[in-house]
Order: structure tokens, then C-alpha cells, then sequence
């Protein structure tokens, strides 16, 4: 196969910069409506539950078109974030971040979603008679229980940023460099006859990509948390 | 008093009403399966909260409907042993024993983890996760959690249930100087009515609501034994007190 | 008798309205309407290649109609190219730029921080021949970093119709087809490698009405079709 | 918004009849791959994992393009269902599911396996010395206690398959009445100039697909399944 | 012989020796917390295999290393008291009391529902989920599930453990009659010492490893009032036995 050619490495970390941001960016986002989802009752639930599932629902191209008219430059969020805060999408890794992000969230959602239906309410009850206010209880109990679920999450979700295609060429554009990740470059090289051995490399990154990740949340959720108060006892 | 308690718990379609005063020392609460044991400490340790009526543990109001007085869970102090350990899944022994242990100030803390870890026998046992724990070790962990969070009283609901016999006699004696050394006010749930005879400064009977009555107060509250009446201070023994000396 | 089954046509994305008419007309002839899958060139070629049971293919770009036909997968004598188009330079309709197409042109200063839209000049037929007119006048590398590569032409026309490109570059066809967009200027012929549209039977088509479709396509009346919606035919 | 038209009622009618069978067809192997993941240990089981992953991470465009090289007509697998039970999928509806249940086993498999990690196996313990072999104890304690990952697991792979599109146009094409789904009507509409109008018709029937879907779910998990032995006590 | 136990268990890193024989009616396990006494009871039930030795209840082989025999929990027919409960959560009281119930053929049934709701108390609990329980009334429901899977011995660890005392007296003379009159093999676990007088034909004692050590042998087995050995059938009482009497 030999080495990476010098736009093969960027097209790599292209990929890895957009995805790992979206999906940092999106964490607590995706954390947040889960919790919601899993834990509140408010009217109107089953709505944001189906707007939270919009970008799986929809194809990507709609979503594209969907975010470039609400972010795009003269949009009204566009144009909110440019003037508050300089953040602009349009044509920019920021775009590629921000469609890989929407895309991923109903995967994460749903995932933890799942897990923090299944905490034990009557462990938490316990951590408050034991002294520790609302945040600590969620932090050393919640948190910890759903593990799983918040793991499989970020998984499902890192794997779909990684492979979001669609909306990101419709927002964000195919432009090497900028927004140029593994599958708009696949893209590109998929349209030429004949390119089938650079298809497979660019392929053969992402999966690799992917399965790195896969191989860290594993090894993250086996590492056990102990050892903290070993010098007290 | 050590606990003044008159108030309505609403369980499913069931409504209890309780009403007790007790004065100091250990009140046992003794009834039948269902009486509503379990939901009175979950209403005093503020994880039930009652339709009506107020909650008061020596002389500091946990809860008051009238006055609008609803104190958290973390802010009432109690060390509370549940019926079903609860023990955090996900925490080794030790880490369940420090839990709250490291909540509270140093100096006031009135039980030291070795005599806690002698005394209930589970020092073998803090690198283990609570699954691989027997049913008597978890019980024994879940009071050794309760007491290291130096609550200023305790809710005990069964919590000698598969404890064996030397090692109930340990855990018993221990409760005592609790209760006589600390002055703690204890509530406690017992089956066992030798354990309540020795224990026990004065018994609550609960009694349960008849099943698929309409809505109505019957929990008829007797006060058996009730003894000196002089009010006892929730502030802990110093801590010279023989059971921290060994920290 | 049982009625002719009507042919299966691939046809590239950008022919949807006047393939869609074309067919119309045929079948107002009395023919069965020809089913058309409207996709890019290069997901149908590969789709022939791996043994779809289609009857005829009308391809975007030359390349890979040739690599068909290098495999043996096009009845022999049935190939033609039969379109023509144009590529032009667009502003959307209320813009005031103007500009002349010629060598040197200052595209990259009339842009200012906005980028021009184009189809992906790494593979898509459309971006492949803009690449090639903007590197003939010179003006390619003053360029770089102000592109935005779409996924197809349509895309790179939506973005310039719905402002979010102050400038593209569409096929004539596609500037005509959009009222939102105003043609700023027109690339010389010379400029890229002819635009042309080819089409073809496939080896493995067994259908009877195919060949006259294909034939009612290159015919003048059909070409006529393609015509009333700003192609060229040869 | 006035009634459907009779081409909008073809392709709602496709899209459903490819997202159900793609689903139906897809859930038993789903279930299998997560239950092997969720219980048993093997070697290569990460491995095994990142394949079941694949279709989340490669961009669409390139599952469809493996489809092709796996189930084309001159292709092995292609060959061998086309021979054995005359199922072809090129170009046919069956096609479009295909690609649609490639696409939503992913996310099917990480939500079943989530919960069946979290199923209490002293559980299915007591069910086997109450007398239940190890099916009827899979089909009374197991199947009932993952039911929350089940659901969330149909109802993402359901939502994805409804919005599936890069495997699909690439694999099945984008025939009308055949394998134009919802996603394929609205990518043809798309390239309409001035079809906001119609790809907001179409997009709604997607989302209202979903919404369907998953207030079905919700009402299903919360229809309890009791009064079964009502007349025995 | 009842029981015929020889056999050695792991449980992490512990190595745990069990060896007695048992004659007919019940045998009670006695030892302390962490003794291994829930370990054999899993093991017998087909729920933990043993690493060597054999186990056989009224003459049937349930597992022996050397023959590779190892029935299958659901073919040992043991009716098995969790000393966790293990109610199954998503079934109404009602659907985890017929559980086992339905498993058997009805000619093999030896309880009566009705008299089994009886005695036990939990007729107006069939609607409930297990969750809206009380611990004693979970309890007396997981007691229930297991006695009405018909089975041909029990294995019973604290099943009065949160049962109050008069329920506790009914549910002792139900065990009574079930080890009178049916003769089933009964192993039974308590701390209780009380209970276990009154209940055990004889009495095994169990001895914990010493944690930490080294694995060894070192469960010695007492047999304490060995009774009348005669052998009995596993083959339960006919159904006009009281105890079904009013099915
Ligand atoms: N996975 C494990 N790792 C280490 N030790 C274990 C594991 N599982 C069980 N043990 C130990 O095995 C011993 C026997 O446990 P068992 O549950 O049989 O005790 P028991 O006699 O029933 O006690 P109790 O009366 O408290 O219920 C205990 O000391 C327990 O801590
Ligand atoms: N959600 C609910 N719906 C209906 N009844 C409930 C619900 N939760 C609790 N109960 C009932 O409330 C009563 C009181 O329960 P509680 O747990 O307080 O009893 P207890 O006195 O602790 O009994 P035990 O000694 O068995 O532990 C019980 O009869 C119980 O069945
Ligand atoms: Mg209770
Ligand atoms: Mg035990």
C-alpha cells in the first residue's frame, strides 16, 4: 500500500480535526436533549423527540439545504454567529464540523438516552442521603452508570461524522483542504473511470479511522476506575 | 424530642398517615410486611415526600408543608441503611465506604474507618466489587457506608437481616454506644423482636392500611415505652469520643 | 397483443426536464414511456458494469462511455453523440457584476470573499470542463481557495440561485432552466474540451422498443426536444 | 397542502414497503450480531465489530458501490441468491431495501446490544430453575427486559433506512415505481430549479413517515403486556 | 440420602470444599456471612458448576466431574428462594407467580394458588409490578414462585429474613407441612438459630475459607443430629394431599 501521500495526510486530518470537533461540540448538546428525553415529562415530547431524529430521517442533501438556509451568510443564525462570536460555516471546516455534528446527534441521543433509562433512580437516592448534592450525585453516579450508553454514543456518532457525506458537500462544499474530508474526497475520486485503487486507499483510512476509535472506546470502558482513594484506605 | 413526625404518604393508590413523637435513644418501628416501615424512613430521609404534615429529627424541622420547609436529601445528615443495600454498582468497597465519607468536614466525623472496618469485619473486602459480595457482606458494607457519612441519625431498616450471629452481636453493641455514647436518635426497622426488646428505648407500631380501602388515616401510632423526654442535641460526641479513638 | 414493455433508460442527472419531455413526446406516439433513472454518469456507469439490466445510456462526459465500451458493454455501432453544451459564467438575478469572459479576466478580485460555484473539478463532468476554461485564460491558480466545489452542477447552480455564491459556472442548459440566475457571461468553445452528451445501447438490453427510442432521440424531432431547452445537437 | 398526488402516493407506498421489509428482513440478523456481541467472547470479536460498523463510517456512495461488486448480477453473492432462490436485487426494489438495511444495521446492532449488556442475568437464572430452557427463558426474561433497545434499535434503523440515499441511488438507482424511495424523489426534485415547493411536499411526507414510526414505538413500549393470565388467578 | 454433596467451587479467586451427606426432611446451612453458603445453594440449583466432586438430591445424580453429568438447572427441578428475590420485573406479581407454575404438567402440581396465596398473604398483590413491593411482600412473592413451580426439592436462602413475625409462624408451619407430608428434600439457610432448632432434622455447618488464603480444603462438614436415613421418593404426594386440597 506504502506511505500517505502529502493530500492523503490531509484529507486524514481534515477528517479527523472535523470530526472530533463535531462530536466534542456536540456532546454536550446531544447529553443534554438525552437527558431530557429520558428523564423529563413536558408536553410536546414526542415533537423534539422526532426533531431530534430529523437528520437521520431526512437525506442528507435536505439536511445540507436545511443548514444553509439557517446558517448560511445571510441567514439569520448565520448571520448571529458571524456578528457575536466571528463563527462562520459557510464553505469553511467549521460547516464540514457543523453538518457532521447534526448528523450524529440523533445517533448519540439515542444512545444515551438508553443508558440513563436504565440508571437506578434508588442509587442516586442513596448518593443523596450520603451528602451529595444534585451535581455530585450526577457526576459520581449517573454519569459513571451510563458509561455505556455515553460510549455508545459517541461510537455511533464518531463513525457516522466520519462517513458524512451528503450534507456536508451541500453546506459546506468540496473544497480540499477546507472542507475536504475522507468521503467528499472519495466522492471526487469515485466520479473519475479507472479510480478504483484510490477509492479503496481512501476507504481503506476511514474504516481505519474508525476502527482506532473503536479499539479506544473498548479499551476505555474496560479501564476501571479505581485506584482514586487507594491512600486513604 | 429525637423525632416528631405526623404526616400523610401517598404510595400507589395508598395513603399513610403516621403520627409519633419519640423521645431519645433508638425508636423501633415494628410491623407487619407492607405497613409502610420503609416509606416512613424514606419520607424522614426526604426521598418520599409527604402530602401533608411535618418532620422534625431533635428539634431541626426536615419538613414542614404549612411552612413551606422541604430540606434536600443531602442537607439532612441521616445515615440511612436500606432494606436493599443499594450499594454503588460501580464502585469498588472502598470507594463505597468513602463515598460519603469524604463529604463531610473531618472534624465531624465521629466514627474512624478502622474501628468501622473491625467492628463490621469487611476489611478484607475493599478491593471487591459489590457483585461479588455475599448478602451478609453487602449488608455490612451498606452500614459501614451509612455510619462513615456521620450522619446525625440514623434510619436502620433491617439491617441485620442475613447478618450471622457473632457478627450481629458486634454490629448490635456498636449501635448501642451509638446510641448511648453519641446520643444519636436512631430509627429502626426490625422483624426480629428479641433484637427490638434489647435495642430499643421505646416502640412505634405500625400498622398497615387495609388493602383496597378507600383513602383514609389508620396508621393507629402507639407510643410503647416512651421514656426520658429531655431534649438531646444533634451536635456529635467529641472526637475523643472511644469510638473515633482509633483513627 | 400484450403490451411493450417499456425500455430502461440511465440518464445523467442534469438531462432530467428534457429527457423527461423526450419521453413525453415519444409516448405520446404511442409508444410505452421509457423509465428513466436520473443519476450521476459515473454511479450509472458502475451500475452497468456490474450487470444492471438496462437499455440505454446517456452519459454526461465522453470518459466513461469510452470505458464501456472498452469493456464490451455497448452494442456496437449504437453509440452517438448527440448533445452539445455551453458553459457559462452566473450571477444570481438581482446581482449588478458584470464581467467579460476573456483571458486574464479578474474573476478572483470581482469575487471578493465569496467563492465560485462550481461542480467538483476533480470529477464531475461540469467542474472538469470549468477547470479546464479557467485554466486556459489563465486565471485557475488566482483561484484557488476561492472555489466551492458542489456535488454536481445542479448543486453548484442552486448555491449561486440561492446567493450563497455570488458567481458559478453552470452549463448554458442549467442557467436557462433556473430564473433565479442571470447568465454574466459565456466561455468560448475553444476555451474546454466540447461539451457532448453521448448515447448508446447497451449490450445486454433485449428490449424491442429500445432502438427506436434511441433512434427517436437522435432523430430531428427528438433533438428538437432537447433544443427548447438550450442544447446544442450535432 | 392538499392531497398527494398519484406520483407522491407511489413513491410514500415504495418508500414504506422497502423501509418495512428492509427492517423486518434486517432485525433477526441485527439481533443475532448484537446478542453474539453483547455475550459471547471470541477471538476477533472487535473485529467483527468494526465490520458491523462499516456502513456508518464508509460513505454512503462507496456501501452502495461494494453492494454492486457484491450483489451485481455477475457478482458472487449476486449470483448465488439470483440462482438459488431467484432473488435478484439490481435495479429492483428489493435493491433498495438491501442497501436500506445494509445502512441501518449498525445502528440496529449498537442499541440492541446495549441493552441486552444491561439485561440482569441472575434473572434469567431464576426463570431457568423455575423449569425454562434456555429459549422460553430467552423469549420470557431476555427479549422482554431488552425491549427499550429493541424499539430505540427499530426505530433508528427505521428512521435511517426511511432516509437512506447515497447506497441506494448508487446500488439500486433511481427508478420511478421501482427504487425511487422518498430520499431519490427528493434528490431528483432537488435538481429541478424552483422545486422548493415540491421537495418541501416530499420532505414532510418523510418526516411525517418518521413522526408515525416513532409514535408508534413509544405507544407500543407503553402498552404493557399484562392481562395475559388474568383468567387463571 | 437427601443430599449427597462432595464437590469444589470456585468463587474469584476463593476455592471453596463442601462434603456431607444429608438424611431425609430439612437440612439447615448455618455458618457466617461469606461462609459459602449461597455458593452451594447455586451450585446445587445448576447455577454455578463445580470444578470436581458430585452432587446428587434423593438418590438423582444432578452432577458428577468423573460421569460428566450436569443436568440442566431447568431439569433439576429445585424450587429456589433467592436470597435477593430476583422477581421478574417486567411480570405483574400475578405472571411471576404462574411462571413455573405453567412449566409443570398440572398432574405434578402439589400446591394449590389459592392456598399458596393464602398462606402466604399476597392475594391482593397479583396486579402489582414487583417494583411497587415491599421488601417482606417480594419476599413472600419469590417464596410463592418458587413453591408453585412444583418442584422435587428446595433450596432456601432466608426466606424469612424480612417477614414479620406472624406471617413468619405461617409461612414456618407451610415449610413444616411441605417437609411432613410431601418429604421433599429441603436445604434452608438462616442466621437464624431459633428457626433452625425448630425447622432442621440436622444442622450443616459451614465453615468460611479463610480469605486470603491459599486455595485449600478447608470446609469441614458437620452433620450434626444425623436422623432416620430411610430413603425417600422424590415422587411428590398424590394431590389430595392437604396441601392441594383446596386447588
Ligand atoms: N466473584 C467473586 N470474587 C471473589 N470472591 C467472591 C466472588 N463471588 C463470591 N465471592 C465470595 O465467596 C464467598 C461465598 O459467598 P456466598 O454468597 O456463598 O456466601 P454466603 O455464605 O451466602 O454468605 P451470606 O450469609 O452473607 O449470604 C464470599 O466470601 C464472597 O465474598
Ligand atoms: N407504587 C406503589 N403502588 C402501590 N402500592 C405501593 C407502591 N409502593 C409501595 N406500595 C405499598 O405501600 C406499602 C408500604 O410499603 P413499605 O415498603 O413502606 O412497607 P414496609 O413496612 O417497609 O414492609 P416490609 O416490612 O415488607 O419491608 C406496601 O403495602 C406496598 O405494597
Ligand atoms: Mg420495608
Ligand atoms: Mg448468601
Amino acid at each position: 500500500m506504502g506511505g500517505l501521500s502529502p493530500e492523503e495526510w490531509e484529507v486524514l486530518l481534515l477528517s479527523l480535526k472535523v470530526s472530533g470537533v463535531a462530536i466534542a461540540a456536540v456532546l454536550p448538546l446531544a447529553f443534554g436533549l438525552a437527558w431530557m428525553l429520558a428523564r423529563w415529562r413536558f408536553p410536546g415530547k414526542v415533537l423534539l423527540d422526532a426533531v431530534v431524529h430529523l437528520p437521520l430521517v431526512l437525506p442528507p442533501v435536505v439536511t445540507g439545504w436545511l443548514l444553509l438556509l439557517t446558517f448560511g451568510t445571510n441567514a439569520p443564525l448565520g448571520r448571529f454567529f458571524a456578528d457575536t462570536i466571528g463563527l462562520t460555516f459557510l464553505f469553511r471546516w467549521t460547516g464540514a464540523a457543523l453538518a457532521a455534528a447534526v448528523m450524529a446527534l440523533p445517533l448519540m441521543v439515542r444512545a444515551m438516552r438508553l443508558s440513563l433509562e436504565t440508571v437506578d433512580r434508588r442509587l442516586e437516592n442513596a448518593a443523596r442521603t450520603l451528602g451529595a448534592g444534585p451535581w455530585r450525585t450526577f457526576f459520581t453516579v449517573t454519569l459513571p452508570l451510563a458509561t455505556p450508553g455515553i460510549m455508545a454514543g459517541l461510537v455511533l456518532g464518531l463513525a457516522r461524522s466520519v462517513g458524512e457525506f451528503g450534507a456536508t458537500i451541500t453546506f459546506a462544499s468540496n473544497i480540499p483542504g477546507e472542507t475536504q474530508t475522507l468521503p467528499l474526497a472519495i466522492y471526487s475520486a469515485l466520479q473519475l473511470p479507472g479510480s478504483e485503487w484510490q477509492v479503496a486507499r481512501l476507504a481503506g483510512l476511514s474504516v481505519l479511522l474508525s476502527v482506532s476509535a473503536l479499539a479506544l472506546s473498548e479499551w476505555l470502558s474496560r479501564r476501571n476506575s479505581e485506584g482514586k482513594d487507594r491512600h486513604v484506605l | 424530642m429525637s423525632f416528631d413526625i405526623a404526616m400523610t404518604l401517598q404510595r400507589g393508590s395508598l395513603h399513610m398517615t403516621y403520627e409519633f413523637t419519640a423521645g431519645p435513644g433508638l425508636t423501633a418501628l415494628f410491623g407487619p410486611s407492607g405497613a409502610g416501615k420503609t416509606s416512613l424512613l424514606d419520607a424522614v430521609a426526604g426521598l418520599a415526600r409527604p402530602t401533608d404534615g411535618h418532620i422534625a429529627v431533635a428539634g431541626t424541622v426536615l419538613f414542614d408543608r404549612a411552612r413551606k420547609i422541604d430540606l434536600k436529601p443531602e442537607k439532612r445528615r441521616c445515615g440511612y441503611v436500606f432494606q436493599d443495600h443499594r450499594l454503588f454498582p460501580h464502585r469498588s468497597v472502598r470507594r463505597n465506604l468513602l463515598y460519603g465519607w469524604r463529604l463531610v468536614r473531618p472534624e465531624e466525623r465521629w466514627l474512624s474507618i478502622d474501628l468501622a472496618l473491625d467492628l463490621l469485619g469487611i476489611g478484607h473486602l475493599l478491593d471487591r466489587m459489590p457483585a461479588t459480595l455475599s448478602g451478609g457482606e453487602a449488608q455490612r458494607v451498606a452500614i459501614g457506608r451509612a455510619l462513615l457519612s456521620a450522619p446525625r441519625f440514623l434510619l436502620m431498616d433491617e439491617p441485620l437481616a442475613s447478618v450471622d450471629a457473632n457478627r450481629r452481636e458486634e454490629i448490635l453493641s456498636l449501635i448501642e454506644r451509638i446510641r448511648d455514647e453519641l446520643k444519636l436518635p436512631i430509627l429502626y426497622v426490625s422483624h426480629d423482636r428479641a433484637e427490638v426488646e434489647r435495642l430499643a428505648q421505646q416502640i412505634v407500631a405500625v400498622e398497615p392500611v387495609q388493602a383496597k380501602a378507600a383513602p383514609r388515616d389508620q396508621v393507629a401510632p402507639i407510643n410503647s415505652r416512651p421514656i426520658n423526654m429531655r431534649r438531646i442535641s444533634l451536635v456529635p460526641a467529641p472526637m475523643s469520643s472511644s469510638l473515633a479513638s482509633r483513627k | 397483443a400484450p403490451r411493450a414493455q417499456p425500455p430502461l433508460v440511465l440518464a445523467a442527472a442534469s438531462l432530467q426536464e428534457s429527457m423527461n419531455a423526450a419521453a413525453d413526446a415519444w409516448s405520446a406516439k404511442g409508444h410505452p414511456r421509457p423509465r428513466i433513472s436520473f443519476a450521476g454518469s459515473s454511479a450509472l456507469a458502475r451500475q452497468i458494469e456490474a450487470g444492471a439490466p438496462a437499455d440505454i445510456f446517456i452519459s454526461a462526459d465522453e470518459p466513461w462511455m469510452d470505458e464501456l465500451e472498452g469493456k464490451k458493454l455497448l452494442k456496437p455501432g449504437t453509440r452517438v453523440s448527440f448533445l452539445r453544451n455551453t458553459l457559462v459564467l452566473i450571477a444570481p438575478r438581482g446581482s449588478t457584476m458584470k464581467m467579460a469572459v476573456r483571458p486574464g479576466m479578474p474573476l478572483a478580485k470581482a469575487l471578493g470573499t465569496g467563492r465560485l460555484a462550481v461542480a467538483d473539478p476533480n470529477g464531475v463532468p461540469a467542474g472538469i470542463y470549468a477547470k479546464q476554461a479557467l485554466t486556459k485564460l489563465g486565471i485557475w491558480n488566482s483561484l484557488q481557495g476561492k472555489l466551492a466545489p458542489a456535488e454536481n452542477v445542479r448543486a453548484a447552480l442552486a448555491l449561486v440561485s440561492r446567493g450563497a455564491a455570488p458567481l458559478g459556472i453552470v452549463y448554458g442548459t442549467d442557467a436557462q432552466a433556473d430564473q433565479a440566475v442571470k447568465v454574466v457571461g459565456l466561455f468560448p468553445q475553444t476555451s474546454h474540451a466540447p461539451i457532448s452528451y453521448p448515447i448508446a445501447l447497451l449490450a445486454s438490453s433485449s428490449n424491442p422498443e429500445a432502438e427506436g427510442f434511441r433512434r427517436f432521440l437522435i432523430s430531428s424531432q427528438g433533438k428538437a426536444v432537447f433544443r427548447r431547452f438550450g442544447f446544442g445537437t450535432k
